[in-house]
């Protein structure tokens, strides 16, 4: 039988301003954690619903993931402290497509977005990684990718530091000058649209990370809904348990 | 050994918890984290008679204590329940309850047919869905509605009826009357409070769908309340529910009157509320040394 | 510099927070707390016509981010508050907004007249108490009460008419609608949510008047939805209230449509309140590059 | 101008099974406190209301309070950690009548009430305390009492420690044998009609210390009602700005 663990928090760092690096003890969940999922935590303060934060990485019985604090509920995990407890559902929903016959991917991430692609980089072979940020000040973890990709690039909108622009326009001068057989993204709505577009355009296959409001996280109560190419009941699919990744030429990203 | 049984309208409850339509649906998602064996009964997603994808996302905002939803009913439509939920779900030794919504009268009383002649326990009639544009709660707010529409439905239904009321009215009791009048053999009560939330920064409402409803324990004590003045105007057993996430707060419901407690909101938060409930009731009722569950019901003392 | 001022009905406010009446006394207490000169206005508390001694104890409960309360308009009366309590509010340099509920009309009338020749900026008409056996949220659920009241007391009132609506109705468009039609110069909402809790372990309603009403962060999205749905039917100015907190809250109330936002629950927990919202207002007016807080009024944008 | 404090919690100890003492740093509140006093705190964990809770003692800048748990708030409350913060309104109320003409004082508490009298305990003359408690295990601060008020004696209910019986019976003892010039009495509702009973027979002078669900505690919103021997508006006083303390002829103990 699932369900909800109480986990002990083990290390807690603020990489920068108001984004914090969490790692938890669950034997548990460390075990059965793919690649993509994502944990649905109470932040307690009186919050009603759990907030859905992704697994940025796994460690013998620790699981680790990077949030960065935006409203109640963040603020409110933010002021947990070492040897304090979580109430932590999961993990959950379908992680991303990791497959040894992919052999030249593409990973491009923006702002929070970058947090679920760092297992990934690790797991995937040689990966290109362009990871984009507001302004130098918000880049974060750019040594650990560096460490586990060394073709890790980034960029900033305001130009001051790395590449001036987008990270999806790297992806772009990537696939004009080398291969790519698969693209993984996460990252805001724009990023994902542009990455989508791009990746039909040069008819890469490509997988996104989705975000959405929540309820239950485990696919009851049909709150989380992203809208797909299918008509009917089945427009809407599940970012919680069909996703949070889906394939981008299944989802219209028009939400 | 404390007696949990509850029998209504001839059905007979394990247990006096059920989940309400739309939080849980269609059970296998919860089953994961509880067995579906333990539950007294389940609502399960509401139904039309056609397909329905719903309203566009996002569909819940957080509010104080509260949440809004508007997923405007999203559901496979009543067929495919019959044809591929149902089976399933026949295998759990439970009161499935099946929950409907039409556009029209005509469309309730089709369902209601056709819900007859499969093995659910109960129907439940939602008059009170405000997130869709026809029918829901256009029907369930004025007690003339509610009395014919109840009574139309009545004659194609071979289940025991469950009216489900709206709180957006001004006189709960009046509804009630109306659906018990029109042949209701039991009440629930109550569906979400028309809410909005605005993100002030893009200043556009939260939901898509603008407007949504809201549960969770922000409406508990206008439920109570409901179910109480409810429980004072007719005979027939009520369902009660907004806002439940403790046996305590379960045990308030039934001393106002209710029979049977329902549990929505509060799941987002505990997968396994459902069970913790359950197990707070037999615990307050072991304190109070009460050996039947059906001994708290209504005996609210007003002062 | 930002313009916090707001004029509505011919009389300006120096910035949009007023206090909720029946949560502020007299003002007196909370001077000590944030001067009073910093309010944009003060509502106080409700006034009978006759002495009223208010309901038994206790008058509270707690529910999950919200209060019941069951004062029952303890007043003075309003010959006394005009005689003992004017005189020392006048000192301060707000608005007064005084609250008055009658049993009949001709009480509502004969309040109106009296506080007319007095210096108070304002006149709310609570048809809206759910705490009282007449009068009350009687008047307050029937459009063609509230159209032909307001008329009424309109005559007898030389001071811009505020009518303060219930929410426990079915449309609260209709009983806004009919309150413009009779006359009100300015519409307040919302006033609390009729509600119970029950003590589980001595049985009985926690309040022992049962029921009271609820307030406070619980019905902030109920308040918000109806100061919206309001503001899309009236030409009149709305002061909108239920559940504000923060400048943010507020921000939120005056997207969907009020003119001036009130605070009552909140300043339990914090005394000072006011002045943190109006504080917020102005941060949020800053990072937005808004001049004037009139800008944001009705601004939301619906999906 | 008067405002909430942020007060730093500076030692917290469990003196008996969910019975809490803590003592809190504000130079401002214990410079003014008066002894009957309370504090109306906020507990955090999403509760809307602060609870009242009684001033027990002062020490230079320390305010001490001890309370029980009951319900969500004193449960939140009693998870506070030394060096954590607390908002704090206070000292709220009319305390006690303190007189030095009071030559024989007697002092007469059960469960939680008997916390906002030992400050009292030291400033008056001499007093004779009676303390009543459920059972053995529910007797707290007893040497304490005994430390600032030699004539102090136990009652349990249960007769498991001290006298079997009321510490009421204990005040009917006392007044039939010897002097008594003022009673202060803070307890449950059952205690203080049987010490203002007693007092009206034996026409001693009396204060009590009554509670009730409050919401501003500053007596602006007119919950905290209780019933006054007065009639008409006046019939009802606030225990939080008009109390907690009354003269026991004053109020009729009907709620
Ligand atoms: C599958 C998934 C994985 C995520 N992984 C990460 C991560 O690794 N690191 C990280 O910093 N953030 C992540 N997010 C975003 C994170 O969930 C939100 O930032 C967070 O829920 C905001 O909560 P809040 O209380 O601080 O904000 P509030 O705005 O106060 O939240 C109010 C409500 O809206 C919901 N909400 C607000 N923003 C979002 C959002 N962007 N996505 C989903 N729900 C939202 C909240 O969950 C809550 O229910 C992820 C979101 C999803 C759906
Ligand atoms: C003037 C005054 C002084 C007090 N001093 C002390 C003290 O020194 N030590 C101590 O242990 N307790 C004291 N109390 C009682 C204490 O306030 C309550 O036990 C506490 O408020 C319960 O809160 P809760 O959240 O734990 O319980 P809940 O039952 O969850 O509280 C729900 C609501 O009811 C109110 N409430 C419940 N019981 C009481 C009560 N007995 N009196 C007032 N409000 C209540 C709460 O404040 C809250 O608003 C005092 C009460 C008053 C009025
Ligand atoms: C996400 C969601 C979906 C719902 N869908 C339905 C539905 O399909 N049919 C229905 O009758 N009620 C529906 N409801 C209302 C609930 O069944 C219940 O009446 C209400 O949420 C109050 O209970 P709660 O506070 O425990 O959630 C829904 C509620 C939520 C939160
Ligand atoms: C203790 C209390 C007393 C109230 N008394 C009155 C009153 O006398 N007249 C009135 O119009 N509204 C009264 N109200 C309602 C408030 O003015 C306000 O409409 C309502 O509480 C919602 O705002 P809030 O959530 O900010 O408190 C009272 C509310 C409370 C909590
Ligand atoms: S969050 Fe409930 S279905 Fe996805
Ligand atoms: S608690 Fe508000 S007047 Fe006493």
């Amino acid at each position: 039988m699932k369900k909800a663990q109480i986990c002990e928090l083990l290390y807690k760092k603020e990489l920068a301003e108001g984004i914090f690096d969490f790692r938890i003890k669950s034997g548990e969940m460390a075990d059965v954690a793919k690649c993509g999922q994502f944990l649905h935590i109470d932040c307690g303060d009186g919050t009603l619903l759990r907030r859905p934060i992704s697994i940025c990485d796994v460690y013998d019985d620790v699981v680790r993931f990077v949030f960065e604090v935006k409203g109640k509920g963040t603020k409110a995990l933010a002021q947990k402290k070492v040897g304090d407890t979580l109430d932590v559902l999961g993990p959950l929903g379908h992680g991303f497509d990791i497959n040894d016959d992919y052999q030249s991917p593409v990973i491009v991430g923006g702002g929070i977005g970058i947090f679920p692609l760092y297992q990934l980089s690790k797991l995937v072979n040689n990966p290109a990684v362009y990871l984009g940020f507001r302004s130098a000040n918000r880049v974060v973890m750019e040594d650990e990718f560096k460490s586990v990709a060394e073709n890790t690039q980034i960029a900033t909108d305001d130009g001051s530091y790395g590449f001036k622009g987008y990270a999806a326009e790297l992806l772009k001068k990537h696939l004009d000058e080398k291969p790519c057989d698969i693209i993984y993204s996460c990252g805001p709505m724009p990023m994902l649209r542009a990455v989508k577009k791009i990746a039909e355009d040069y008819g890469a296959k490509c997988q996104l990370s989705l975000e959405q409001r929540m309820g239950c996280g485990i696919g009851a109560c049909l709150v989380c809904s992203c809208e797909t190419k299918r008509e009917g009941t089945e427009k809407y699919a599940k970012v919680c348990k069909d996703g949070p990744v889906f394939w981008a030429d299944e989802v219209t990203l028009n939400d | 050994m404390i007696d949990m049984k509850v029998t209504i309208c001839g059905v007979e409850f394990k247990n006096p918890v059920i989940t309400a339509s739309g939080t849980f649906g269609f059970g296998e998602e919860y089953n994961e984290y509880a067995g579906l064996n333990e539950y007294g009964g389940i609502g399960v997603k509401g139904l039309t008679l056609a397909p329905r994808a719903g309203n566009r996302p996002p569909r819940i905002a957080e509010t104080p204590s509260g949440i809004l939803n508007s997923v405007g009913l999203q559901n496979p439509g009543v067929h495919y329940f019959v044809e591929h939920d149902m089976p399933k779900l026949k295998g759990f030794d439970t009161n499935i309850i099946a929950n409907i919504s039409g556009n029209t009268v005509d469309e309730y009383c089709k369902m209601a047919e056709i819900l007859s002649d499969s093995d659910v326990a109960m129907i439940e009639m939602n008059i009170s869905c405000p997130n869709v544009k026809h029918g829901g709660l256009a029907f369930g707010t004025d007690p003339h509605t509610v009395h014919d529409m109840t009574k139309e439905v009545r004659k194609y239904c071979k289940k025991p009826l469950i009216v489900k009321l709206s709180p957006n009215v001004t006189s709960i009791k009046d509804i009630a009357m109306a659906a018990e009048c029109g042949g209701a053999d039991c009440i629930s009560l109550i569906n979400t409070i028309l809410g909005m939330a605005i993100d002030i920064h893009s200043r556009k409402p939260i939901l898509a769908n603008n407007m949504g409803g809201l549960s969770g324990p922000a409406v508990k004590p206008v439920a109570v309340r409901m179910v109480y003045e409810v429980s004072t105007v007719v005979k027939v057993p009520i369902i009660g529910m907004g806002g439940i996430m403790s046996g305590e707060d379960a045990i308030e419901f039934m001393l106002a009157g209710a029979s049977i407690v329902a549990i929505g909101t509060g799941m987002f938060a505990k997968p396994d509320l459902v069970m913790d409930v359950k197990r707070g009731i037999e615990t307050y009722l072991k304190e109070h040394n009460i050996t039947s569950v059906k001994d708290i019901i209504g005996k609210v003392v007003m002062n």
